[in-house]
């Protein structure tokens, strides 16, 4: 066993380290888990839900990119009941943290989605999606909306004693004024960053690459802007940061801890090393021990300016 | 499912710009079906970001083989691959070919490099089943028969064999022949299988259809790759209820 | 010669091709000279120049990052006086059109800049950049303020008979509202993207990697940022746009003119091609026959959705 | 100033990691001067994004060579490539070394891979001139002689030569032997060339150093790479200004 102390506190939610996975990045958790122990990691984020299944959009979903990807899944999800019956039971079975993401088009979904899953024990924290670019209603307006997210916070707070996480779009002027709101509103934390609004066309045809037209960049390519919204909330705000945003091996971890943020989530990476989590872990407490870091959460806006 | 680190073996060019790859990934080999797929990581670093998915084209011992051309920047970079250098490799992917049942004839319908899934589908026939190929391309210099028994060709400019589509070949072969007991199996372009998924609902043929998606993750965690359900107001995911779909089950 | 009509006209500036070299990565012409022919393009877009000159940001000024590259240069130039007595007489030698862009750190300065500027008959439009993101005292905020932006815009107008473009940030929640704003106040075009705010960090020493903490993101990491801004643009409103961000080629240049851009603008791929403007030129010229395109406006907003 | 397509014509592993990479780049090495360098493409794709810059370490008829260890993901690409790859080379780039004038030995001071703009320097000092060289570095097997002449060594863990650095070992060695005219010509660590910087302005010796900073252009139009002028409050470029300065022209 390593002697540095790994585990982090985020808004009252506790984690036995740093390390999460995204939502919409491992589904509801089963798939990968045929590649990597989920239980060694500080939690999971699932899939963005909504009171009703979603389909999502039609194909094309997905492009590559410049060290990136664009997506627009369009939030397929089960919907809240199918994922308590069909969900949960593998899930339960997972000795890490389940935060449980919620995406809804408007704030009485929210509020609903909220208490309905507030009862589940095996759920841990809630992540509310303000800022999928995808969906047509709700998602991106609300994102770049103080009062609506205000409002959101404040309404899903009231409907549960778990902590809540809300996840902020990076497409906006200043995200630490919707860090700020989040706080004012009660919200335990923020996450940052959602994907970054993003297209590509073919050539030939003339006709966007992925059917929504537009879609979320995410990957590598987005880590210097995600680890600048990190470190602006960070300097402004004094709110518990989840950082996210084109990690992809233990070395992005610890900037990401360094400009801010308490713990951290792995999105497109798992596509490409669905170990990657666990990789990170050892590479985390490898580091820790080199610069003789007693406690990983010293990392934390440990930065030097 | 494995992610293994394969060294390769050898890289072998085919006719005009194909290639033949093989690699020592025994555990992927051991388990992998006819039909399913690879998702390969090309270079040791970021660029390309994903992987990229590949059919398994033959299994040899604990050797898997694929075949590919150079279509952008990833398949560039597995083409230079030498000797000795090593891939990492997650698979094996996907639903492969259901390949027992109440059939005679396994027909095959390739349309250009859609013949990489058949030489190990070939392999793993019940012995008691026909096997009877049709391989089309544009032209000659595109034609893999590679793993393949009773190969009928097609190319669009009639260089070699037939002039005009696989499907046109089969049908002409059909009055010739009319094959008892007959399971149909093809890979190729998607307009290609829509229209053998149309010709073979008609009239009424088993078929099993093997198609392609831009994909992240291969294996289901991305929700990238769907395909619309014939079956429900639903998709279904390539990479993990496919790549092989009866073709009654989905909508091209 | 080929029979395709290259020439384009972006709000009255007449272009004898789409092809720009952006400010701020082609110095004051004269160093890319040695590399490439420049008066083969459409046109130079010149450093950022304020009323005195400015020394700039101390070291470390750039960074790499996965498909990009991080900036903060500072606006180091020769200031306007300079300018013209030691610039001009080689850009007069030119035989494509002179783009002068604009920092300052006041509207009064922005509007002082062009009216001494605007004698000089070489001088064939103004870009006027609101939007970097390197200065403290200026840049940023303008960008972000859609008041300061209209104002920049009818100041600058009024000061000059020449095509004035304004230079837009991409930090915005809405960009299309910021050209709706230039083209109300008389602006003549918009130009869109300016970097986009990033950040990176020395795990080992946790001090940022470039000395003014953040800086700007270039290169093909953010084309399909770009791309939807422009794409936004377009969609919303009738200004001709001349697009920027992360070309590389000519297939990212003919994507830039198919989303909606009149023309576009080459940054930081003159650093690792000096001469990639002529090389998109041939391959749009080559493009635009196999595809029977007459003239290369054509293919300006001309998607398919 | 050209983009030369160059093959490489061998490399070759010397101590510990280090490389010399030869390749064939009859333009650039036509023109060459010691001390200035090259800015190469070391990949035909964008990964990594920026061009590496390197000094040019020796010229022999049309072709040049490049001494280089694995620093990150841009130097092992480099260190992978075969005879017959291509490089894009872009160069020769900044101005060099300052060679001709009133001295009459040529002390070169080296700090690990700051062995590197030397060889060219030596081959083209004017012939009236004295050489003695100082190399450090970390240990013995980071030690570069290639191409240097009348070599003293120091190694921080003492294991060839001298323990200490370079500049203590210099010092030591100017008691014993006090040599006459001498210009200074340092590359190295920025610690080391700060050293070296205040000695030498101290003692008042002509000294040239070869400094590094990140670069995108290597050319002067990116205005990445400044220097702080000790002439007036301005910066000057690393890239075009220099590489190489007169100590006495910057503040390290
Ligand atoms: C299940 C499956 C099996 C395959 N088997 C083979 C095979 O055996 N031999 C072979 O040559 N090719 C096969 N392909 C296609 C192969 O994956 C692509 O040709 C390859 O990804 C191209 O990569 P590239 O970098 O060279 O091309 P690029 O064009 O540079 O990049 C390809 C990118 O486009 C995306 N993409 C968009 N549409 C598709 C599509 N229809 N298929 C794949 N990627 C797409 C990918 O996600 C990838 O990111 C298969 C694809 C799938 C999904
Ligand atoms: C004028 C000049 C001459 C050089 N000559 C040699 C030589 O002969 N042999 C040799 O081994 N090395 C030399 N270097 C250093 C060499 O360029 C770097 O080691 C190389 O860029 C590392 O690339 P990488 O991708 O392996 O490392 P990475 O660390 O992955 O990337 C290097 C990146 O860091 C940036 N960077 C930050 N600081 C520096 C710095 N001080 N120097 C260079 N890049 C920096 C670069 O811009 C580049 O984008 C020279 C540098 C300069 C500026
Ligand atoms: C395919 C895909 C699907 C995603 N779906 C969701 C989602 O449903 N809900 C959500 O909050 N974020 C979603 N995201 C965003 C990620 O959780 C993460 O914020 C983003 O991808 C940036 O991190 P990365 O660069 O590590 O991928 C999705 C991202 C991808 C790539
Ligand atoms: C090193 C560097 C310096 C820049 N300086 C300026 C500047 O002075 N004024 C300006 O308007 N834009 C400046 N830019 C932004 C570019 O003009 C361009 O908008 C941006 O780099 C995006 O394009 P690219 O991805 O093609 O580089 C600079 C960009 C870089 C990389
Ligand atoms: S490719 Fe990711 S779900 Fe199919
Ligand atoms: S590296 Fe671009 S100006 Fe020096």
């Amino acid at each position: 066993m390593s002697n540095v102390n790994l585990s982090v506190d985020v808004g009252g939610l506790k984690l036995k380290n740093p390390i999460l996975l995204a939502s919409g990045t491992i589904g509801y958790g089963n798939e990968i888990a045929e590649f990597t122990d989920l239980s060694k990691l500080g939690g999971i984020v699932t899939k963005s839900l909504s009171l009703k299944p979603r389909k999502g959009n039609p194909p094309q979903r997905i492009v590559e990119t410049p060290s990136g990807m664009l997506n627009a899944i369009g939030l397929a999800n089960v919907g809240v009941e199918a994922f308590i019956n069909e969900k949960i039971p593998f899930l339960k079975t997972l000795d890490s943290a389940l935060i449980c993401n919620i995406a809804a088009s408007s704030i009485e979904e929210y509020v609903e989605c909220v208490k309905i899953l507030t009862s589940i024990d095996t759920i841990k924290a809630f992540e509310i999606n303000v800022s999928c670019p995808n969906v047509k209603e709700g998602g991106l307006e609300f994102g770049n909306n103080l009062a609506a997210v205000g409002k959101i916070t404040e309404q899903s707070r009231l409907a549960t004693d778990k902590p809540i996480i809300i996840k902020l779009s990076p497409n906006v002027s200043r995200i630490s004024d919707f860090a700020k709101v989040v706080k004012e509103n009660g919200g335990n934390a923020v996450s940052a960053i959602n994907t970054l609004v993003g297209t590509a066309f073919d050539i030939n045809t003339c006709k966007p690459k992925i059917k929504n037209i537009t879609g979320g960049l995410s990957g590598p390519a987005i880590k210097p802007v995600a680890l600048a919204k990190v470190l602006e909330i960070k300097r402004n705000v004094d709110i518990p940061i989840i950082g996210i945003g084109g990690l992809m091996n233990w070395q992005d971890a610890a900037e990401m801890m360094i400009v801010g943020a308490s713990a951290f989530q792995l999105g497109t990476v798992n596509f490409i090393n669905p170990n990657a989590g666990i990789e990170i872990l050892n590479g985390l407490i490898n580091y820790c021990e080199q610069k003789s870091i007693k406690n990983i959460s010293e990392l934390t806006g440990s930065f030097q300016i | 499912m494995f992610i293994e680190k394969a060294p390769v073996v050898t890289t072998q060019i085919m006719n005009d710009g194909i290639f033949l790859l093989k690699v020592f990934s025994p555990s992927i080999a051991s388990v992998a079906k006819p039909g399913q797929f690879c998702n390969i990581k090309v270079s040791g670093n970021s660029f390309p970001l994903l992987r990229r998915p590949f059919s398994i084209c033959n299994v040899d011992g604990g050797s898997l083989f694929f075949l590919f051309d150079i279509h952008g920047e990833g398949t560039k970079i597995l083409s230079e691959k030498n000797e000795g250098d090593c891939l990492e490799i997650l698979g094996p992917l996907g639903k492969g070919f259901v390949i027992d049942g109440d059939y005679n004839t396994a027909v095959i319908l390739a349309g250009g490099l859609g013949a990489a899934p058949f030489p190990f589908l070939v392999k793993n026939l019940p012995s008691d089943k026909n096997v009877v190929s049709f391989v089309g391309a544009r032209s000659k210099k595109q034609i893999v028969k590679y793993g393949l028994q009773n190969v009928f060709t097609a190319t669009d400019d009639g260089s070699e064999g037939f002039k005009g589509t696989v499907l046109d070949l089969f049908n002409e072969q059909l009055k010739k022949n009319p094959y008892n007991g007959i399971r149909i199996f093809a890979c190729g372009p998607n307009a290609m299988l829509a229209a053998v998924q149309k010709y073979c609902n008609d009239n009424n043929y088993n078929c099993q259809l093997s198609i392609e998606s831009a994909m992240a993750c291969g294996f289901g965690i991305c929700q990238g790759c769907p395909v619309v359900s014939a079956v429900d107001d639903s998709y279904l995911l390539i990479c993990k209820d496919g790549p092989v779909f009866d073709a009654r089950a989905i909508m091209l």
